[in-house]
């Protein structure tokens, strides 16, 4: 049955190319997303990090892949495994420093790095072409075959491959000891060191893990878009991040892709019918939706599903 | 020299004003509210709206805008905030998001997405020359109101009987509680006077920080950072995290522009490590 | 205050968000419509802007009938919160795939129209940027061609200007991207070459500036004049420092391009900006039948708002679009209504301008103006002009 | 011989108060040990000083003659020194099987582990299922949400989650605090069915269960140890009965 499911899903995903043939670029916004909120899944849904500033690696990725094209090696999957290395050593980096506190330390200081990466960024011009954003970013045909055309189609394949396979990975670490091991410590961080657990080592191991999931999805960003801006590594993505999360359900994988593919989407087609006030619509939405209560859209779907089972 | 200081202070002094409230919301009921800017912004916009429009004296616009804002502050308590309390941070994040989306498309359907502007009374605006330095009228007054609610503030939550019963069920809701302190009450009160003073700030805020519908979003990280540096449970340690910020602020901005937010930032940051329990937190005795 | 299309949109938007399920892409009646793909900043801090343009275009529409050449032309409005270039990459990209747009139009800031420019080029779809004013944006693909201004078009002007006024010794300061560094860049080139100095180079950041440490900067410095350059609708919040710093008190003047004295929000400066001498290619009081008219019309529609030098670029760029299809019987697509609209020349509401063949930019005349009230309002009063302005940077 | 868990001269202060002043203890192997002492005696701050939850201000922690004063929590854990809490410390998502394959994996040092799922390894699950019905827990049980479950059930996966780690030395925090009479002889029974090399430290406030479990006992007052002894030298000491047992009856 679950099984099945999970198939659907992902045919579905494929079949959206046929289904929506001229909206591939949204499509791959919509795989991207879902691969920047997988990322704050593994952080925030399973360890239970709480961050604000999740963009950093997001935005490091992105201008690391970007830079490197525009330095001219456009090879694409180099451009991702830099963007993952890159993005998890900064993670190593800053983990002893947000795994500190409790939840409004951490807050406050992922944002704050993102923020003073953010600055970074738009005060270094020479390298990140600063508030005009990095132009020049040429990528070469993906395996030297497919090149990245107007229609998004390689654009498409592409960024949906790479969120199946990191999305199997990630399946794979969550079902294994080591997710249950990050369960544990979000259910109880106190219990876990007395379990013998090294509360700490996991968590700056997960941190990296996330950041280097972040960097990638950065990089398909930059990749696909052949551009990059300082948005990328703006406070707005990452809140943004967080709300397709909590939308979608935490800590679950699917909820977090369901939430970035149906948050895209409706900001897709509310900003469309109302390029003014679309806003008000998604706020609208939130706001009903986190009074209606826990586990997000995930959650009622489960809900009805169980009423109408029974 | 000194005119960076005064400026510093009274930014500083401003941005207490409006994120006050936030630090009892989440000192007192745990709840992540980011949508207190907007209670911010609807002063403002009150303030503009009878300043230009109706050519309200501005002490009373001021006034009305921090009542206006209080009373929408208790109704949304009373009607929506509260069925919140006590659920999972990230609700109230998606909760609080919500409402500043709405907020800002609201007052942009009303007013338009152009910066709000007002003109002064004589008396507020031009320059004093203190010996060597010039120093704007706006920014003395700003200095002189936020002292005295500051002033107010600490001796209301030291002095008083509310201001004892706050601190208690600040300190733990639940023994609060069980001494019989009516904690929901107290927090409703304590809900609209921190709305409200956010009304004062957003419009003695117009002149200085500006007005679009995109406030709330644009100062949230603003608020947040007064909050967290200074700590979520005295008066002090806001205020002191606030004037840190707004001098640091504008004296980073006069001798290092290249530096840019980069100085606030990394303030922030250093101190958050220092002491994540805020500013004047004791050594924490657990 | 209410206006009345925001009104009935909202509740237009309102029941089609109820029936949003039901809306299937592709569901749009096709019919045989020239689409045209409008892409600006609605939300967000450059969100003015966007509203002048869109207000603009809608007007132009209104105005001459919706059709050109027999053929009815359809706007497709979308909202790219002018913060996120992929966004409009994004939103171009679908324009042309799905809506089979013939022109993108608008766009609001330079990184905007560097991001959107390869759709263009590789759709071969003309772009016409009706408001970005970076020099170097028509170099980023042929089928761009633009309607707005360049900076360095509109602040070589002033420069000379402020030289032959007596002024030797100037600070600048602009906003820290592509046209304010071109605004610096040409500023400092000219005044310096006359003769004039510059003490003092202050750049601000582009989101959530904060000008008063830097206009503190300036009155410690004493300059006699003050060269600014800032994106539109930032222009109130220098406007109050430089009073409140004293500026004026100091002795020095406030010059710059006319982004800083924006037509929309003059009136809300107030007395601060009086006096205020700028050069730009276009002023709400600019003296003439085409422009009386169009103020009159514009501010009928939106009692709110005055039209701004953002509207003027919207307004041409759609009679620059109307033409090309008029011109190629409504028949024009890609190459050739790039074609049919190089080369135009009209009398706009600013006065005479040209897309020039070549470059594909704009030729227009630049005015000196100063902030002057009358009647109650303040208005950028012309008195000076140097005609058929090319930009200096091509 | 070798004491199996040791303290000397421990000391731990919060500001100006002393929590728990200069105690010595040594436990054998196979003891069965228990602190008794008023509330605030620091019984609770002792085991968080003995389990490496809390850094002494002075003083050492030896387990099996190693000095652990400077090793964290988890570490002492690797050297089987386990605890429960006075205050169930459990996962609330988690199901009681869920939660002792954790504990295993654990003690197994299997939790780096992220490329075979839990599923797939089948002894500890086995294990895990074996421990539990030992502590009578039934298969629908097993699988439940722990937070479904009742009190004293809950008191028990507590303890559950110690024994799953196999402790040479194991701390108990009040083991019966608020179950049920009927229920707490599940807990007495499962603490009684250690194998005897086990040192079992016990914190207890139930007399009745202290005097019926060790063999020796410490009383606490006001951080330092007032008197240590048989249970029957405990039982009659003066002092003891004027701070404590005194106090017990009337309270």
């Amino acid at each position: 049955m679950r099984l099945a499911l999970e198939a659907g899903f992902w045919l579905l995903a494929l079949a959206s190319y046929w289904l929506l043939p001229d909206q591939l670029p949204l499509l791959s916004q919509i795989a991207i997303g879902a691969l920047f909120v997988l990322s704050l899944d593994l952080l925030v849904g399973y360890a239970g990090v709480l961050t604000l500033g999740h963009a950093a690696f997001f935005g490091l990725g992105a201008y690391a892949a970007g830079i490197l094209a525009q330095q001219g090696w456009g090879e694409p999957l180099s451009g991702l495994l830099l963007a993952a290395v890159l993005s998890a050593l900064l993670g190593l980096l800053t983990a002893p420093l947000v795994l500190r506190g409790g939840d409004l330390p951490a807050l406050m200081v992922t944002l704050g790095l993102s923020l003073m990466l953010g600055e970074a960024a738009n005060k270094l011009p020479g390298l990140t072409g600063g508030a005009d954003g990095l132009l020049g970013v040429e990528i070469w045909p993906i395996f030297g075959l497919f090149r990245f055309d107007l229609y998004g189609h390689t654009a498409f394949f592409y960024s949906l491959a790479v969120l199946f396979l990191l999305f199997l990975l990630a399946r794979l670490i969550t079902a294994a000891p080591f997710g249950l091991a990050l369960r544990g410590i979000r259910g109880n961080a106190r219990r876990m060191p007395a379990l013998g657990t090294p509360v700490r080592a996991r968590l700056v191991a997960v941190y990296a893990l996330a950041a280097a999931y972040a960097g990638v999805a950065g990089a398909l960003l930059a990749q696909t878009t052949q551009f990059v801006s300082l948005d990328v590594l703006s406070f707005q993505r990452s809140a943004e991040g967080l709300l397709m999360l909590v939308l979608g359900g935490l800590g679950a994988l699917y909820g977090a892709m369901i939430g970035a593919a149906a948050f895209t989407f409706a900001h897709h087609v509310l900003s469309e019918m109302s390029p003014l006030f679309w806003q008000f619509w998604i706020g609208l939405a939130l706001v009903a939706l986190a009074l209606a209560g826990r586990g997000g859209l995930l959650g009622l779907g489960a809900a009805a599903l169980r009423r109408w089972r029974a | 020299m000194l005119t960076v200081l005064v400026d510093g202070i009274a930014s500083g002094m401003l941005l207490f004003v409006l994120a006050v409230g936030l630090s009892v919301t989440l000192g007192l009921m745990n709840f992540v509210n980011l949508a207190h800017g907007a209670f911010g912004m609807a002063g403002g916009y009150v303030c503009v709206v009878l300043l230009n429009r109706h050519g309200l004296p501005f002490p009373l616009c001021l006034l009305a805008a921090a009542v206006f804002a209080a009373v929408l502050g208790l109704v949304l308590e009373r009607l929506l905030y509260r069925r919140l309390y006590g659920r999972d941070h990230l609700d109230q994040v998606l909760f609080s998001i919500g409402l500043v989306f709405i907020a800002g498309a609201a007052v942009d359907w009303l007013m338009g997405a152009r910066q709000q502007l007002i003109t002064l009374p004589a008396w507020l605006s031009g320059r004093v020359e203190l010996g060597f330095v010039g120093i704007g009228v706006y920014r003395l007054f700003l200095i002189a109101l936020c002292g005295i609610i500051v002033l107010a503030l600490h001796l209301g939550l030291v002095r008083t009987r509310f201001g004892s019963r706050l601190r208690a069920a600040v300190d733990d809701a639940v023994v609060a509680r069980g001494l019989g302190i009516p904690v929901e009450r107290l927090f409703a009160v304590t809900f609209a006077l921190g709305s409200g003073l956010a009304g004062l700030g957003g419009a003695l805020g117009v002149e200085v920080l500006g007005l679009d519908p995109t406030f709330p979003l644009k100062y949230m990280v603003y608020f947040l950072i007064v909050v967290a540096v200074g700590g979520a449970n005295t008066v002090l340690g806001p205020f002191l995290a606030a004037l840190l910020l707004g001098v640091v602020d504008v004296a980073g901005k006069y001798y290092v522009p290249q530096l840019g937010a980069f100085a606030i930032y990394t303030a922030m940051v250093v101190l958050l490590i220092l002491r994540p329990q805020g500013l004047l937190a004791k050594a924490a005795a657990r | 205050m209410l206006g009345r299309v925001s009104r009935r949109g909202i509740l237009a938007t309102g029941a089609a968000t109820l029936a949003a399920p039901a809306l299937a892409p592709g569901a749009h009646a096709q019919g045989s419509a020239a689409r045209i793909g409008l892409i600006l900043p609605l939300t967000g801090p450059f969100a003015s802007t966007g509203r002048q343009v869109e207000a603009a275009v809608r007007l132009y529409l209104r105005q001459n009938g919706e059709s050109f050449g027999g053929r009815r032309v359809e706007l497709l409005v979308r909202d790219d919160t002018g913060t996120a270039p992929e966004v409009t990459r994004r939103l171009a990209q679908e324009l042309v795939v799905r809506e089979k747009v013939r022109a993108l139009a608008g766009f609001g800031l330079t990184p905007l129209a560097f991001a959107a420019a390869p759709v263009a080029t590789e759709a071969k779809v003309p772009m016409v940027v009706m408001a970005a004013a970076t020099s170097a944006i028509v170099q980023r693909s042929p089928y761009i061609l633009r309607t707005s201004f360049t900076l360095p078009q509109v602040t070589a002007p002033i420069a000379e200007w402020a030289l032959k006024d007596g002024i030797r010794n100037a600070a600048t300061l602009v906003t820290d991207f592509a046209p304010g560094l071109d605004a610096e860049r040409v500023f400092k080139e000219r005044f310096t070459a006359g003769g004039g100095q510059i003490p003092l180079e202050l750049r601000t950041p582009l989101r959530n500036p904060d000008y008063a440490p830097f206009l503190q900067r300036v009155r410690d410095a004493k300059p006699q004049a003050l060269f600014i350059f800032v994106p539109s609708g930032e222009g109130a919040a220098v406007m109050k420092q430089f009073a409140e710093r004293g500026l004026p008190e100091a002795g020095v003047r406030l010059i710059g391009t006319g982004d800083v004295v924006d037509d929309d929000i003059l009136n809300d400066m107030g007395r601060p900006a009086l006096g205020a001498v700028t050069s730009h290619h276009y002023s709400a009081a600019h003296d003439s039948a085409e422009n009386k008219a169009y103020v009159a019309a514009f501010t009928a529609a939106h009692p709110n708002m005055r039209p701004n030098f953002m509207s003027v670029g919207g307004w041409d760029g759609m009679h620059l679009i109307a033409e090309g299809l008029k011109a190629t019987n409504g028949a024009g697509e890609g190459e050739a209504l790039l074609n049919a609209m190089k080369g135009r020349s009209w009398t706009s509401p600013r006065g005479p301008v040209t897309i020039d063949a070549n470059t594909r930019d704009i030729v227009q005349d630049v005015y000196i103006r100063r902030v002057e009230e009358r009647g109650g309002q303040f208005w950028n009063i012309e008195f000076d002009r140097l005609p058929q302005v090319r930009d200096p940077g091509t | 011989m070798m004491a199996a868990l040791a303290t000397e001269g421990l000391t731990r202060d919060f500001g100006g108060f002393r929590a728990v002043a200069d105690v010595t203890l040594a436990l054998a192997q196979g003891a069965r040990h228990a602190v008794i002492g008023p509330n605030g005696a620091g019984k609770t701050t002792l085991v968080n000083l003995l389990t490496g939850a809390l850094r002494p201000s002075a003083g050492r922690v030896r387990l099996g003659g190693e000095d652990v004063t400077a090793l964290p929590q988890h570490a002492r854990v690797k050297r089987s020194l386990v605890r429960t809490f006075q205050i169930n410390q459990l996962f609330p998502d988690l199901s009681p099987e869920e939660a002792v394959t954790l504990a295993l994996l654990e003690r197994e040092g299997l939790t780096t582990r992220w490329w075979r799922p839990v599923a797939a390894h089948g002894a500890v699950l086995a294990e895990a299922r074996a421990l539990l019905d030992s502590l009578r827990f039934t298969p629908a049980e097993m699988r439940a949400g722990t937070r479904s479950l009742a009190y004293g059930r809950q008191r028990l996966l507590e303890i559950a989650l110690a024994l799953a780690l196999k402790p040479r030395v194991l701390l108990l925090d009040e083991p019966a605090a608020g179950v049920p009479p009927g229920e707490s002889r599940a807990v007495l029974e499962a603490v009684a069915a250690l194998p005897r090399d086990v040192t079992v430290l016990l914190i207890e406030h139930d007399m009745d269960l202290v005097f019926r479990f060790a063999e020796r006992i410490t009383v606490l007052a006001q951080g330092a140890v007032l008197a240590e002894g048989a249970p029957e030298a405990i039982a009659r000491d003066a002092r003891v009965r004027e701070v404590y047992l005194g106090e017990a009856t009337h309270g």
